[in-house]
């Protein structure tokens, strides 16, 4: 469970997208009458008041709802492994080695002013973030139009993997953009391809009206109204059936012992609690102490503590760092089960690593090592992992660590401040971009700010495993080296998986119906990911009665 | 009884008033007893700490915590034919039909006693419509500017607040403010302590005429023998909370008999006689949380003798005046009461 | 003095609830390992969210610590952070104030526009934001920001008060008399307002432990150490409440109350120490005056 | 709430108002003393501007890494490289010299200019700012009138006859009530009034199925959701006034006018109001007017618990997002009131205390 408060960029979405939106359309085309009514989704967003500004470029807080008013080329299924799947291009073809991928578009498409979406607006979109990297920057090289229906994105090399980078970029009309300033236009009436478009805007609420036009078809609800909520008061609206939809931090488990009609979902992104190691200096720089502090580590109990409030529980991670709900037949067999509890081998990698235990500090050549957990105090979660993690070290190894806390927490992980700290690591979007999060050439020194790789791994037969993985399309191949990956993961220990999470999505199906089952859904049911989203609103139906 | 005598304004008996302190209580005034004919002018002189101030404020019933009456009665006998009243026995709500139509007060610090944050002219006029509901607004000013004329104030002064006005003017103020409702009892507790002697005199002519003119009786506190000398009919003197001895203010003056009235004669300059040597009293007022025993002023006493320090002299007639002291008819009570019995008689006199 | 303080009952039972709580805050740790063997840190597995029981005599949080050893230890961190910010602002208020009362002139000057622009600023706000750098920071760290930002209000009061002992007779005399005006300030003037102070001092305390738990509250705490303030922000973010936990959620908020509570019932005595004219209005004192005016009225109905 | 912490301040009005006033000849004409009180303020503006600009930035942490961590927490991954580098680039910390930023400030303030949001990036401050304020005003404006009138009125009536069963019993109570830490009884209370027994909604501002604007549905919602932060603002300060106001009343019994308003026979009701009250109440009536000053910054924990869409609320997203052009914007706004409200206490002084206007 996690606290899950917050806009994504447009990332995946489900299923073989035009069967499914397919059968969506013909759904509603069949109770047409269906179209009125308001669903009421918690907007993803921990403010009690929204921004009137839907500038789809906009790094900071916005008004609710930008994930499904603008939509990208492509999407990924994080419940699948997160294979790419066709949004706005409905397909594509790689020439040039690997280093150019042509995206015809889908037909059809309009933009909610009725102007048709076209490869110049395509390419627009693309060459803003090329020219510009205050706009969230690009690893493509080069965009240009091909042909009436397509457009050519260029990479520098092989570039197989980087496609899912475009599942980011929001696709805008060229007209209406060609003489805004993308980083400081403050738009209020937002022009996208998505199916919902502002009708009301007022701080605490943003009502979104449903196009007609949409080209996955129409949705059962006429209006889908985003209410701020807090972490605070979440969970009392939800109870008194004013919230339909949310993916939030609550006592779900409550929740729906409370009411029949009480949907729990939990969406698999693919996320693995973990305790980070900073790899980068003493004394996790040395690989015997990385594996006493695994062995020693009981991530049975910690997944118990940590889904108390679900009425599910999460399982226990993997030894690689991947989620075994998303990568199933991605992990190398030998590796689903978890790592077990084994004190006497973590003492034993202590002692072959020369450490001794003097007065509850890590000692080495008569050298006491203090251990700092780093944890973000406003986390409760993440800081309950963390005084549990402290506790078992104690009893186990007898070492002391200090907790610490902070707002500051999140500056001094970037920055490699810490010896140990607690958070979300892996992701749904694939295996590449899961095991990539330990690409070494991504280190930064100590004290610099890292933006990935803050546990700073260095390997380079890793690292090298990860440089053929770019350069292949072969699935079977990449899960050949993927496992190979795996196997330095498990021995080198650059970080201690916990257990396998994801976002808790309630639903309440008093006024809507369809949503994905509890266990083992097609797609995900997250209000974060947009085109996750509109898939699950285009499952609903009103409820009836 | 003096109290069925139609000329008797106020007839107050055994008067005791106690402070209330956490452990035990201390009597700021102990059995005073006296007499106001109308339109007579009562002075009561004593130096500070005596129970003088406590007394007005008993007089007029507004004692506050921790000082309480706990013995005597005061028997008022209001103008116009009506039933006398025993002050003591009386509600608030029934004592607010007598106040300042009946009697009234001026306090000894004109500056404190005007609220501050009202114009003077409504501090007349809430008065003067609160005791005749059918004043009109104009009326009572009218009426505020006929009596500040009284005591020569012009009428623009009822705009002013008092911080606005000079110590004299607002204490005359006060006075005039006392005569707003025709009192036939006003009650000055050192009115002149706060000016200086030119508007003093003026005051205490003041005074005098409109007493003449407006016929009220006066109980007029102050710690300056001879100025009662020159105002007062009569005269009591007041020593650790009780009257040591009452008199014409000729008699008290010219023949004190109390040994303290007078060292305190002998204290203050006369007003209009030859300056002549001043003596202070030695010694200091007693400790009323512990009084000495038997006579109050034993210890500072000239002429006391071995009686003095076992036996509270009672107020006994000597002459023209009352005198409390073993002095006088020593030889006959010596020793054969103590103060528990002086309030046993005191109670006596309640219960008839 | 002290006797006089000790004299009504709202003063000794004040006096009393406080000394339960410093007994508490000095002892807790030592009661919490040997008396209860609980620690207000460890996590009991078995015992998730669970109600009062013979284990956990006030139950568990959500996830599994003791809530009567954290009631225990938190005393000391609360009290700590309100003794800290207490100490610190009482002391600049003094320093400060007093200065500028008998130094007068520029000196005073300076000193006056130096504690308006405290008053002016966004105290807590301040406050909130500084600490909220300092890695969480335990209680002592909380304790000094918030008397460094806390102290502007009380030193009005004192620089009045010893502006007008400046212009008291002893005191002129004392300074005619050569004494420096160091020794003047601390043997003249000083106890004249200790009254002043103590109540100051006491304010101070309770608004350092309310401060501390509203800082708490907002996300600003040291996670290794347990205070009340800490213990309610984790109820309230663990939905303590509507989940029915109230032996999370209402021990501390009480322990607080109880606290501020004791202080001020103190607080009545220290005040009508240093204001006479409160005195009179003890319950005591009206209560014997009106029995004594009832005995006369009834005497008087005979 | 922070009442022990700040509500002690007596005020800068009194340096203005009674001490100047009781001097017993003022030898500035009242221009001179106009021209260094706005000299003052001015001065104290530019402290405290300066150490809300400088004061911030000194600690550690950027926007970019509160942002990137933000969307860490709600995401549950840490966002794509190319996303993190591009926040780093828009938000990070300038390299330009903190002094330069300084005068760029104070150059912008000049313009009345306050910037543009970074957490709400683009969106000028002063809009958020003009949305939040009058939530604020209004929430904190009538709970701050309702505690007073509370307190200062139960202030006057225990007062009036001290050490009886009522002032025994409220004075005490009330004071207590005082202590209570206030972010705990408000959430007490909306799990009692609001989850239990339904009577007030949760949290927010107004009813989310209504459209800001002048038009009855909207105003009726937002009573009825400021019932409950008004109440527990009220329960939680009314205690002070009352025992201020109940000690100033039991000094001003003692007052001889007081004495001579009931030797003249007026009604109870009259004396206390009239005499007693109206004296007593002066300092209450300053501090009142200060209190109105901490009306902006006051209600941080009360918008926190009730995620109302006031000031405290966009202070507190402001600090946790390091978003330091709205921050200032705030302490601006906090210091700016408190000056005003000592500027109007100054002069509701001199108006209601006929003793400190000049003599003519």
């Amino acid at each position: 469970m996690r606290k899950r408060l917050g806009r994504a960029a447009p990332c995946a979405i489900a299923v073989g997208l035009a069967l499914s939106l397919a059968a969506c359309s013909a759904g509603t085309a069949n109770q047409a009458s269906a179209t009125t009514g308001t669903i009421n989704v918690e907007a993803p967003n921990s403010a009690p008041t929204f921004t009137d500004n839907f500038n789809p470029f906009s790094q900071s807080d916005t008004g609710p709802g930008l994930n499904i008013i603008y939509e990208p080329l492509v999407a990924s299924n994080r419940a699948k492994g997160g294979v790419l799947i066709p949004w706005l291009a409905k397909s594509w073809t790689w020439s040039d080695g690997g280093r150019t991928a042509v995206l015809t578009l889908r037909p059809g498409v309009k933009f909610s002013d009725g102007s048709p979406l076209t490869p110049d607006d395509v390419v627009y979109s693309l060459d803003l973030l090329l020219k510009n990297p205050k706009l969230g920057g690009a690893t493509y090289s080069s965009v240009k139009t091909a042909g009436s229906d397509a457009v050519a994105v260029t990479w520098k090399s092989a570039a197989y993997q980087q496609l899912s980078d475009l599942k980011t970029v929001n696709i805008i009309e060229k007209k209406l953009w060609a003489n805004r300033n993308p980083l400081t236009y403050v738009d209020k009436n937002p022009v996208g391809t998505g199916p919902f478009t502002v009708k009301a805007f007022s701080p605490q609420a943003v009502t979104m009206a449903a196009r007609t036009d949409y080209w996955g078809g129409k949705p059962a609800m006429a209006n889908l109204k985003y209410v701020a909520a807090t972490s605070a008061n979440i969970q009392t609206q939800l109870q008194n059936n004013s919230i339909d939809f949310c993916t939030c931090d609550i006592d779900a488990k409550s929740y729906v012992a409370a009411d029949p009609k009480h949907h729990f979902i939990m969406a698999w992104d693919g996320s693995v609690v973990s305790v980070m190691l900073n790899n980068g200096k003493a004394p996790f720089n040395d690989v015997n102490v990385r594996r006493a502090f695994a062995d020693a580590v009981d991530n049975e109990a910690i997944a118990k503590l940590a889904s108390s409030k679900l009425p599910i529980v999460e399982p226990p991670a993997s030894p690689t760092g991947l989620s075994t709900k998303t990568y199933q037949d991605w992990i190398d067999p030998k590796y689903l089960a978890p790592r077990k509890q084994d004190v006497a081998a973590a003492k034993a990698s202590l002692q072959a690593g020369g450490y001794t235990i003097e007065g509850g500090r890590l000692t080495k050549d008569g050298k006491a090592l203090p251990v700092t957990f780093v944890a973000p105090s406003d986390t409760p979660f993440i800081m309950t992992i963390a005084q549990l993690v402290v506790q078992q070290i104690k009893q186990t190894l007898g070492i002391d660590v200090k907790l610490s806390g902070g707002a500051n927490a999140g500056d001094e992980i970037a920055k490699g401040k810490y010896d140990l700290a607690a958070t979300w690591l892996s992701s749904g979007e694939g295996i590449y971009t899961a095991l990539n999060q330990f690409n070494g050439s991504l280190a930064v020194p100590i004290g610099t700010e890292a933006s990935n790789n803050s546990v700073r791994f260095r390997n380079a037969a890793y690292d090298n495993i990860l440089a053929q993985m770019a350069g292949t399309d072969d699935q079977n191949k990449l899960k050949q080296l993927g496992m190979q990956a795996q196997a330095i993961f498990v021995d080198q220990v650059p970080t201690i998986p916990l257990f396998s999470s994801g976002a808790a999505g309630v639903a309440n199906t008093t006024h809507w119906t369809g949503w994905p089952p509890a266990a083992e859904p097609d797609y995900l049911a997250d209000t974060g990911s947009g085109t996750e989203l509109i898939t699950t609103l285009m499952h609903l139906t009103a409820a009836k009665g | 009884m003096p109290a069925d005598d139609p000329g008797t304004l106020l007839d107050v008996r055994g008067l005791t008033v106690e402070y209330v302190a956490q452990q035990g209580s201390v009597r700021a005034c102990d059995d005073v007893s006296f007499t106001v004919r109308r339109g007579e002018i009562l002075g009561v002189a004593g130096e500070s700490g005596s129970g003088k101030s406590t007394l007005i404020t008993a007089l007029t019933r507004l004692e506050r915590p921790p000082a309480v009456t706990t013995a005597g009665e005061i028997l008022f006998r209001p103008g116009g034919g009506r039933a006398p009243v025993d002050l003591v026995g009386l509600t608030e709500r029934e004592l607010r039909g007598l106040r300042w139509r009946d009697m009234a007060i001026v306090l000894q610090s004109a500056m404190n006693a005007l609220n501050p944050v009202m114009r003077l002219g409504a501090q007349f006029r809430d008065v003067l419509r609160e005791h005749d509901r059918t004043l009109s607004r104009q009326d009572a000013h009218k009426r505020t500017e006929d009596l500040l004329a009284l005591v020569g104030l012009t009428p623009l002064q009822a705009n002013r607040y008092p911080h606005e006005l000079s110590g004299g003017t607002r204490q005359r103020a006060t006075i005039a403010l006392a005569l707003a409702c025709g009192a036939d009892l006003v009650v000055m507790d050192e009115p002149t302590t706060a000016v200086d002697v030119v508007m003093q005199r003026q005051i205490l002519a003041n005074v005098l005429r409109l007493r003449d003119r407006l016929g009220f009786a006066v109980v007029f506190v102050t710690h300056d023998l001879s100025l009662l000398v020159e105002l007062a009919d009569r005269i009591a003197i007041m020593y650790a909370g009780r009257i040591v001895e009452v008199g014409s203010a000729f008699d008290i003056y010219h023949h004190p008999r109390h040994p303290y009235t007078e060292g305190l004669r002998a204290s203050f300059p006369p007003l209009r006689e030859p300056v002549r040597r001043l003596s202070g009293i030695p010694g200091s007022p007693p400790d009323l949380r512990q009084p000495p025993p038997g006579c109050a002023f034993h210890p500072r006493c000239p002429r006391r003798f071995e009686a003095c320090d076992g036996t509270v002299p009672e107020l006994r007639p000597v002459g023209e005046q009352s005198v409390a002291c073993l002095l006088y008819g020593a030889g006959e009570r010596a020793g054969s009461r103590g103060p528990e019995g002086v309030r046993e008689e005191a109670d006596d006199v309640v219960g008839h | 003095m002290v006797k006089r303080l000790l004299a009504g009952w709202k003063v000794r039972l004040g006096v009393t609830l406080f000394a339960f709580f410093c007994l508490l805050a000095v002892f807790g740790p030592w009661i919490t390992q040997h008396l209860l063997h609980q620690s207000p840190t460890a996590l009991d597995l078995n015992a998730v969210s669970s109600p009062p029981s013979a284990k956990h005599p006030l139950g568990t949080t959500a996830s599994g610590q003791d809530v009567m050893a954290q009631l225990i230890s938190g005393a000391r961190e609360s009290m700590l952070a309100g003794l800290v910010a207490s100490v610190l602002g009482t002391s600049i208020a003094v320093i400060v104030g007093v200065t500028a009362g008998l130094a007068g002139g520029v000196v005073d000057s300076a000193l006056t526009g130096l504690t308006n622009v405290f008053l002016t600023m966004p105290g807590f706000a301040l406050i909130f934001v500084i600490s909220g750098y300092t890695h969480g920071g335990g209680p002592v760290v909380i304790g000094i920001i918030i008397g460094l930002f806390g102290w502007a209000g009380g030193t009005r009061a004192l620089r009045a008060q010893a502006m007008s002992l400046r212009s008291r007779e002893f005191v002129l005399a004392m300074r005619m008399l050569g004494e420096s005006r160091w020794r003047l300030a601390m043997v003249e003037v000083l106890p004249h307002l200790i009254g002043w102070i103590s109540a100051m001092f006491l304010g101070g305390f309770v608004g350092g432990v309310l401060a501390e738990s509203g800082l708490a509250f907002l996300g600003v705490s040291d996670p290794s150490t347990v205070s009340w303030g800490i213990m309610i922000s984790d109820s309230q973010q663990g939905n303590a409440l509507i989940s029915g936990m109230w032996w999370w959620f209402a021990p501390p908020g009480l322990c607080i109350a109880l606290l501020g509570a004791s202080v001020a019932l103190i607080n009545f005595g220290v005040d009508e120490i240093s204001n006479p004219r409160l005195r009179g209005a003890s319950r005591a004192l009206v209560k014997r005056a009106q029995e004594a005016r009832r005995s006369k009225e009834a005497a008087h109905a005979r | 709430m922070t009442a022990p912490l700040i509500a002690s301040e007596a005020g800068l009005a009194q340096q203005g108002g009674a001490e100047e006033a009781a001097r017993p000849a003022r030898r500035r004409t009242r221009w001179t003393w106009l021209g260094s009180r706005l000299g003052f303020y001015l001065f104290v503006t530019w402290v405290a501007i300066t150490l809300n600009f400088f004061i911030p930035r000194l600690m550690p942490g950027s926007p970019a890494q509160a942002i990137i961590q933000a969307m860490t927490q709600r995401n549950g991954q840490i966002p794509p490289p190319a996303t993190v580098h591009s926040i780093q680039l828009l938000f990070g910390n300038p390299h330009k010299p903190l002094f330069s930023q300084y005068l760029g400030y104070l150059g912008q303030l000049a313009h009345g200019d306050l910037g543009l949001s970074v957490s709400k990036y683009p969106v000028p401050v002063i809009d958020l700012v003009r949305a939040a304020l009058p939530w604020t005003l209004v929430l904190v404006g009538s709970s701050t009138v309702l505690a007073f009138i509370i307190g200062v009125g139960l202030g006057i009536v225990v007062g009036w006859r001290p050490g009886r069963r009522f002032d025994t019993v409220v004075t005490p109570l009330s004071t207590v009530v005082g202590v209570v830490p206030y972010f705990w009884i408000a959430l007490l209370a909306v799990w009692i009034f609001a989850v239990q027994l339904g009577w007030a909604p949760v949290s927010g501002g107004y009813s989310v199925d209504t459209l800001p604007g002048l038009n009855l549905p909207f105003l009726a919602s937002t009573l009825r959701y400021g019932l409950l932060p008004v109440a527990t603002i009220v329960f939680s300060s009314f205690g002070g006034w009352v025992f201020g106001q109940r000690n100033m009343m039991v000094t001003t019994l003692s007052e001889d006018y007081v004495l001579l308003a009931r030797a003249k026979g007026l009604p109870g009701w009259k004396v206390m109001l009239g005499y007693a009250a109206r004296n007593a109440m002066l300092p209450s009536i300053t501090n009142f007017a200060l209190a109105i000053g901490g009306l902006v910054g006051g209600a941080l924990l009360t918008e926190i618990v009730f995620s109302y869409p006031g000031m405290g609320f966009l202070l507190f997203e402001a600090v946790s997002a390091r978003d330091y052009p709205t921050m200032q914007a705030v302490f601006l706004l906090i210091t700016l009131t408190v000056l005003l409200a000592n500027f109007i206490a100054d002069s509701v002084y001199v108006l209601l205390d006929p003793r400190t206007r000049e003599t003519r």
